[in-house]
C-alpha cells in the first residue's frame, strides 16, 4: 500500500460480556488513495487491535455485510474511501436503529424474521413442472420489479428509517421493497396472501415518507416508492374491497 | 456445549447449500435440516458471481458441444461421465431458478437470453444482467424460507466434523454471537463451504472464502483432489482483485496491451474478428488468457498503475445503452473503485486467483470417502472441471450437484444407524478443548502476518507459472508458518463474536489447503490447464498425468500425494485448440 | 393474520389535503393574508359583498369547503405523527381524539356555515 | 457463558443527528402552519356569517403586524410543501406508462409544478385582476 497520509476513525466499541454501554476509541490509520473505510477498519484489526470487530465479506457491494454508519450516515465500508474523509476525521458506528451486537455488529434477526414474513418466493397460479420450461416474461414485465430486486438485505434503509428506529414493530423498507418484488412479478399471484400484511398498521401505515431510505440505498433501489405505492393499492382495498367481485383471486 | 439434534447437517449457506437444503426438504419434508453458515447466508460468495450460468437452450446447441467444451476446456482432466450427467442436468436447473423467481434477463419475446462466455462454442450462458450469482443466491435463500423442515443457524461457524467408527455423525459449531458451543447430531453431513481464494493475497474472493470445509475433511483423512489446479481470473482489478466479469468479453469487449494491440491474437487464440468468435481471442479460455498476460507482462507490454501492471478491457465501443443493460455493475464498479466510466475509458485489468478447480473428493453422487459426509459446489471435487474450470460451469455446478447432494444425504439419513451419543460427545469435547486452547495460547505470533506470509508465498511459488524451485520454496514457507501457528498470539481473549478467534482457526483450514495445493503441484511434473511449469516440463504429459492428484494429511508432515486414473468415456484426449481452429461443436 | 389498519381513511384524507394545500393555498395565502391586507393591488379586494356572494355560490362554497376541510385533515394529520416522532406515542390517546377531532369539528363547521350561507 | 446482550440505543434526539432528519421535520412542521391557516380560514368565514361588522374586524386584523409575519411564514411553509409534495408524489402514484416506455419521475414533477402555477395565475388573476 502507497500510504500517503494519516487518518483519524474515531470507533464505536461495545463488548457485551464486559461493557453496560458503548463508548468510542479512537485510531490512527494510514491510508492511499483507494484505501476504502473497510479496508481502514481492517488495518486497525490486523496491526492496532485483534479484538474490534466488525462484518465483512466481498468487498464489491454486494453481498451487504459491511454497513455502517460513517459520520452519521449510513454506508457500505467496502465502496467509501478513506481519502473523502480526509483531512477530517471519521466516526464509524454500528448501523443505526438496530441493537448493538458487538462493536460495529448490529443484530440482524429482526430483519431476517420480517423477511421470511412476506413470504419472498413465487406463488404461481398453478405449479408448472421443469420439464414445461420457463415461464414467458417479457422486458417491460420483468422490468416492473426488477429494480425491487436488486436489493442486497444489507439494512441501511432500516438505519436511515426513523420510524423503524422508533417502532421496530414497522416491517421496514427493504421487506416491504421486496413484498413488491414479489407482487409485480408476472409469474407470481401471491399478493392477496401478501396484503394483509400490507395492510396492518405495522405494513406501510408505519411509514410517514421520510424518504431517506431511498437515499442511502447503495444500489439504487427506491423503498419508498414500494411502501407508498403499496399505500395507494390498501386505501384502494380499504374502501373498495366490498365491491370486488371475490373468486379467482381470493 | 449444547446440543442439537437433527437429520441432515448442511455446512454453507451459499448456492450449492441452499440447493441441498431445498432438495432434502422435497425429498423428504420429515427430514430435519439443519443449515450451518458462518454468514447470513445472502452473505456467501455465491453473491459475488456476475456473469452467468451454463445451459444449453438455443436450438443450434446440443449437450455433445457442451460436454466437448468442458473436457476440452478442463485439458482432458474431467471425469466424463460426471460431465455427461452435469451438461444433461444444467438447463433442468436454471429453468427450475427461472420457476423460483430468479430474474434472468430476457429477449424481447420473452424467452430467456444468453451469451456468449470463453471456451464455450455458442451462447448458452444464462445471464440475470452481470449479478447473476446475486440473484441466484437471494433467490434460492427467499425459496429456502417456504420450506418449514430447514432451520437456519446463521452466523455458525463451523468447526469440525464428528466423526465415530469411520462414520460421519454430525459437526461442531461456534455460534459466533456468544463464542457458545454446539454440536450437531446428523446422520448425514453436507459440505458446500466454497472456495479457497484466501490462500492467495490477491484474489476475487470474499473474505469469507478460506477454504475451511476442504481443511476439515482432510484433517479427517477425506482426500483432496487436483488441488494443484488455482484458475486466476485474466481480468480483475489491480490491488484489490475485484472480478470484471468474463460476461464484459461475452458480450464483445477487447483485450490490449499497452499499445492498444488485442495481443492475444499473438497466443494461439487469433484471428481478429471484429465482434466475438466463440472460442477464439477474448473469448478464449481463462488459463490461457492468463497466461498470454503473463508473458506480455515480461516482455513489458503491460501498462504501469500504481498497484502494479496492467492491461486494458476495453469495452468502449459497445457503447453506453448496451453497457448498463448488459453490465450495469461492472460501470457502477469501474466507477466506485477506479473512478473510470467504460463508456469513456478502457478499465486495467490484471489477473487474480479465481477459484479452486479441485476440492474434496467426491463420486459422481457427491458423497465422499467418509460415509455419511458429502460435499458439493467450489469445495468439492466432483470431476467437472479437471485442469481448467469454463466460466460459467461454477453456477451450474452448484444447483446441479447442490439438488444431488440433498437427495443423497436424504437417502443416507434415512438408511443410517442410530447415533452414539456417547462416542460423538466425546469427539466434540476433544474440538471444542483444542478451540479453547488457541483462544488462550500465549505466543509472540501476529494472525496477520502469519497470514499474508502464507500468501505470498503462494503468489511466488504456485502461481499461474511455476518451478519445482519456487514450489519447494513455498513448502518450505509453508510449513514454517505452520510452524509459527502454534505460537500465534490473539489480543482478543473473550467469547462473543470474537472474529480474531474465529479467523485464526480458519487460517488453520487455509493452511492446509495451501499446503495440499503446493505439494500437489510440486510433484506434478507437466504443464496442464492451469498448472503451468516453467522448469523443463512444458507439455501435458498424458502417459504419466492423465491423473487426479489425490492429497491426504499425514501427522506432522507434509501430505501424501496419490493419483487416481480419469474416467473417459467417450471423448479421448486430444490438443486443445482455440482460435480460429477451435471445434465448434454443434454446429 | 395482522390486524388491517383503519389509517387509509385518514391517510386518504391527508393525501387529498396534501394535493390540496399544495396547488392551492400558496395563491390562497398570497391574497387573503398578504395582499388584501395591504390593500395590493387596490383595496376592497376581499370586501364583505364579494366573499358573501362568493361563498353563496355553489362552485365557491365547495372550494371553500374542500380547502378548509382538507387542509385541516392534512395539517392534523401531520401533528399527530410529528407528535408521535417527538416521543408522544400514539394508541387512541388524548392527543390523536384532539388532533382528528379538531379536523372533523372543524370540517363539521365549515359545512355548516356554507349550507346556511347558500 | 457468554449471553446475547444486544444494545439498544436510545432515540430521543433523533431528528438532530442528520440535516436529512432536521429537513424532514421543517417539511412536517409545514403541517403546522396550513391547519392555522386553515382555521384562520373558517374563522373568518364564520365572521362572514355573523355580519359585515365581523367581516370587516377580521379584515382590519388581518393587517396587524403579527397577522402579516404570520402570513408571510405560512407562505413560506406552503411553499415548501408544494415543494417537498411534488417531489415525492411519483414515490406513491403507480407507474406511468406511454406506450411501452416508463413516463420518468422527473417528468412527473414537472407537471404537477405547470399544474401549481396555472392554478396559482388562475387565483391570484381571478382574485386580484378582476
Amino acid at each position: 500500500m502507497a500510504t500517503h497520509d494519516e487518518i483519524e476513525i474515531e470507533v464505536l466499541r461495545y463488548h457485551p460480556e464486559t461493557d453496560s454501554e458503548p463508548s468510542y476509541r479512537t485510531y490512527r490509520v494510514p491510508f492511499a488513495h483507494e484505501t476504502s473505510v473497510l479496508q481502514g477498519l481492517q488495518y486497525i484489526k490486523d496491526r492496532l487491535d485483534g479484538s474490534l470487530t466488525f462484518r465483512w465479506s466481498c468487498r464489491m457491494a454486494i453481498c451487504g455485510s459491511c454497513g455502517m454508519m460513517i459520520n452519521g450516515v449510513p454506508n457500505l465500508t467496502c465502496s467509501a474511501f478513506l481519502r473523502e474523509y480526509h483531512p477530517g476525521k471519521l466516526r464509524i458506528e454500528p448501523l443505526a436503529h438496530l441493537p448493538i451486537e458487538r462493536d460495529l455488529a448490529v443484530d440482524q434477526t429482526d430483519f431476517l424474521e420480517k423477511l421470511a414474513s412476506i413470504q419472498p418466493y413465487i406463488i404461481p397460479a398453478e405449479s408448472k413442472a421443469v420439464d414445461e420450461g420457463p415461464f414467458t416474461q417479457t422486458p417491460a414485465q420483468r422490468e416492473r420489479f426488477y429494480q425491487y430486486s436488486e436489493c442486497i438485505n444489507c439494512l441501511l434503509c432500516y438505519a436511515a428509517c426513523p420510524q423503524y428506529g422508533l417502532d421496530s414493530g414497522f416491517l421496514g423498507p427493504a421487506a416491504l421493497a421486496l413484498l413488491h418484488r414479489y407482487n409485480s412479478d408476472s409469474r407470481d399471484v401471491g399478493k392477496a396472501d401478501r396484503m394483509p400484511i400490507v395492510n396492518a398498521q405495522e405494513g406501510v401505515w408505519a411509514c410517514t415518507l421520510v424518504g431517506y431510505c431511498s437515499e442511502v440505498c447503495p444500489k439504487g433501489v427506491d423503498p419508498a416508492s414500494a411502501v407508498n405505492r403499496n399505500k395507494v393499492i390498501s386505501t384502494l382495498d380499504y374502501f373498495f374491497r366490498f365491491m370486488a367481485p371475490r373468486g379467482a383471486s381470493e | 456445549m449444547q446440543i442439537v439434534q437433527t437429520d441432515v447437517v448442511i455446512v454453507g449457506g451459499g448456492g450449492a447449500g441452499l440447493r441441498a437444503a431445498i432438495a432434502v426438504a422435497e425429498a423428504d419434508p420429515d427430514l430435519n435440516v439443519s443449515l450451518i453458515s458462518k454468514v447470513v447466508p445472502m452473505r456467501s460468495h455465491t453473491v459475488a458471481a456476475e456473469g452467468g450460468s451454463a445451459g444449453v437452450v438455443q436450438t443450434e446447441d446440443s449437450l455433445d458441444s457442451h460436454f466437448y467444451d468442458t473436457v476440452a476446456g478442463g485439458d482432458w482432466l474431467c471425469e466424463q461421465p460426471v460431465v455427461d450427467y452435469f451438461v444433461a442436468n444444467c438447463t433442468r436447473e436454471m429453468v427450475q431458478l427461472e420457476h423460483w423467481g430468479c430474474p434472468w434477463s430476457r429477449k424481447d419475446d420473452g424467452d430467456i437470453n444468453v451469451r456468449n462466455f470463453g471456451g464455450m462454442s455458442t451462447a448458452r450462458t444464462w445471464f440475470a444482467a452481470d449479478k447473476s450469482g446475486f440473484h441466484i443466491l437471494h433467490t434460492l435463500f427467499q425459496t429456502s424460507l417456504k420450506y418449514a423442515s430447514v432451520h437456519r443457524f446463521d452466523e455458525f461457524f463451523c468447526l469440525d466434523l464428528i466423526v465415530v467408527d469411520g462414520r460421519c455423525q454430525g459437526i461442531v459449531a461456534i455460534e459466533v454471537a456468544t463464542g457458545e458451543f454446539f454440536r450437531f447430531e446428523a446422520r448425514a453431513v453436507i459440505f458446500a463451504t466454497g472456495g479457497a481464494g484466501r490462500v492467495y493475497p490477491c484474489n476475487t474472493n470474499a473474505g469469507i472464502s478460506t477454504g475451511d470445509g476442504m481443511g476439515i475433511a482432510f484433517r479427517h483423512g477425506v482426500a483432496l483432489r487436483d488441488m494443484e489446479f488455482v484458475q486466476y481470473h485474466p481480468t480483475a482489478l489491480p490491488g484489490s482483485g475485484l472480478l470484471m466479469t468474463e460476461g464484459c468479453r461475452g458480450e464483445g469487449g477487447y483485450l490490449v496491451n499497452k499499445d492498444g494491440y488485442r495481443y492475444l491474437q499473438d497466443y494461439g487464440l487469433g484471428p481478429v474478428d471484429p465482434s466475438p468468435r466463440p472460442k477464439a481471442m477474448e473469448l478464449g479460455p481463462r488459463d490461457k488468457v492468463s497466461q498470454a498476460f503473463w508473458h506480455e507482462d515480461r516482455q513489458g507490454r503491460t501498462l504501469e498503475t500504481p498497484l502494479g501492471t496492467a492491461v486494458h478491457l476495453d469495452l468502449r465501443h459497445l457503447g453506453r445503452a448496451k453497457l448498463l443493460e448488459r453490465l450495469p455493475m461492472i460501470c457502477e464498479m469501474a466507477e466506485t473503485f477506479l473512478g473510470i466510466d467504460p463508456a469513456e475509458a478502457p478499465i486495467p485489468v490484471r489477473p487474480a486467483v479465481h477459484y479452486t478447480m479441485g476440492g474434496i473428493w467426491t463420486d459422481g453422487d457427491t458423497a465422499t470417502n467418509l460415509p455419511g459426509l458429502f460435499a458439493a459446489g467450489e469445495c468439492s471435487s466432483v470431476g467437472i472441471h479437471g485442469a481448467n474450470r469454463l466460466g460459467s460451469n461454477s453456477l451450474a455446478e452448484i444447483v446441479v450437484f447442490g439438488k444431488v447432494a440433498g437427495e443423497q444425504a436424504a437417502r443416507a439419513a434415512r438408511a443410517a444407524p442410530a447415533i452414539d451419543a456417547r462416542a460423538t460427545t466425546h469427539e466434540a469435547e476433544a474440538s471444542m478443548q483444542s478451540a479453547l486452547a488457541l483462544l488462550g495460547q500465549d505466543g509472540d505470533q501476529r494472525l496477520a502476518d502469519l497470514r499474508d506470509t502464507m500468501q505470498t508465498a503462494m503468489e511466488n511459488g504456485v502461481g499461474i507459472y511455476r518451478s519445482a524451485e519456487g514450489m519447494q520454496t513455498a513448502c518450505q514457507t509453508l510449513e514454517k508458518v505452520r510452524n509459527d501457528y502454534s505460537r500465534v498470539r490473539l489480543d482478543d481473549k473473550s467469547r462473543a463474536f470474537n472474529t480474531e478467534w474465529l479467523t485464526v482457526i480458519e487460517l488453520g483450514f487455509t493452511l492446509d489447503v495451501a499446503r495440499a495445493m503446493a505439494y500437489s503441484a510440486l510433484q506434478r511434473t507437466e504443464s496442464r490447464g492451469a498448472h503451468q511449469r516453467l522448469d523443463g516440463y512444458e507439455k501435458r504429459d498424458d502417459e504419466h498425468f492423465l491423473k487426479h492428484s489425490l492429497a491426504y494429511a499425514v501427522a506432522d508432515a507434509p501430505p501424501r500425494i496419490d493419483y487416481e486414473g480419469v474416467v473417459i468415456t467417450k471423448l479421448p484426449p486430444a490438443e486443445r485448440v482455440y482460435g480460429g481452429m477451435a471445434r465448434q461443436e454443434g454446429h | 393474520m395482522p390486524k388491517r389498519s383503519n389509517e387509509p381513511v385518514f391517510w386518504a384524507l391527508f393525501g387529498a389535503g396534501g394535493v390540496v394545500a399544495a396547488f392551492v393555498l400558496p395563491a390562497l395565502i398570497v391574497v387573503t393574508g398578504l395582499a388584501a391586507p395591504l390593500g395590493l393591488p387596490s383595496p376592497g379586494v376581499l370586501s364583505y359583498e364579494r366573499v358573501s356572494a362568493f361563498a353563496a355560490s355553489l362552485p365557491g362554497a365547495a372550494f371553500l369547503f374542500v380547502v378548509i376541510s382538507l387542509s385541516l385533515w392534512h395539517g392534523f394529520h401531520r401533528i399527530y405523527h410529528s407528535l408521535h416522532e417527538l416521543g408522544v406515542h400514539r394508541g387512541l390517546s388524548v392527543v390523536r381524539v384532539l388532533c382528528y377531532g379538531t379536523a372533523l369539528a372543524g370540517t363539521a363547521l365549515t359545512a355548516y356555515l356554507l349550507v346556511t350561507a347558500i | 457463558m457468554a449471553v446475547r446482550r444486544p444494545y439498544v440505543r436510545p432515540m430521543a434526539g433523533w431528528w438532530r443527528r442528520n440535516p436529512f432528519y432536521i429537513f424532514y421535520m421543517l417539511r412536517e412542521a409545514t403541517s403546522v402552519f396550513v391547519a392555522l391557516y386553515a382555521l384562520q380560514l373558517l374563522y373568518g368565514l364564520y365572521t362572514l356569517a355573523v355580519g359585515e361588522a365581523a367581516f370587516d374586524a377580521w379584515l382590519v386584523s388581518l393587517r396587524h403586524p403579527l397577522f402579516l409575519v404570520f402570513h408571510g411564514v405560512a407562505l413560506a411553509a406552503a411553499l415548501l410543501h408544494a415543494f417537498t409534495w411534488f417531489n415525492v408524489a411519483p414515490k406513491a402514484m403507480p407507474v406511468l406508462y406511454l406506450g411501452s416506455h416508463r413516463v420518468a419521475d422527473r417528468t412527473l414533477v414537472w407537471a404537477q409544478y405547470l399544474i401549481f402555477a396555472v392554478i396559482s395565475v388562475a387565483i391570484l388573476g381571478v382574485v386580484l385582476g378582476g
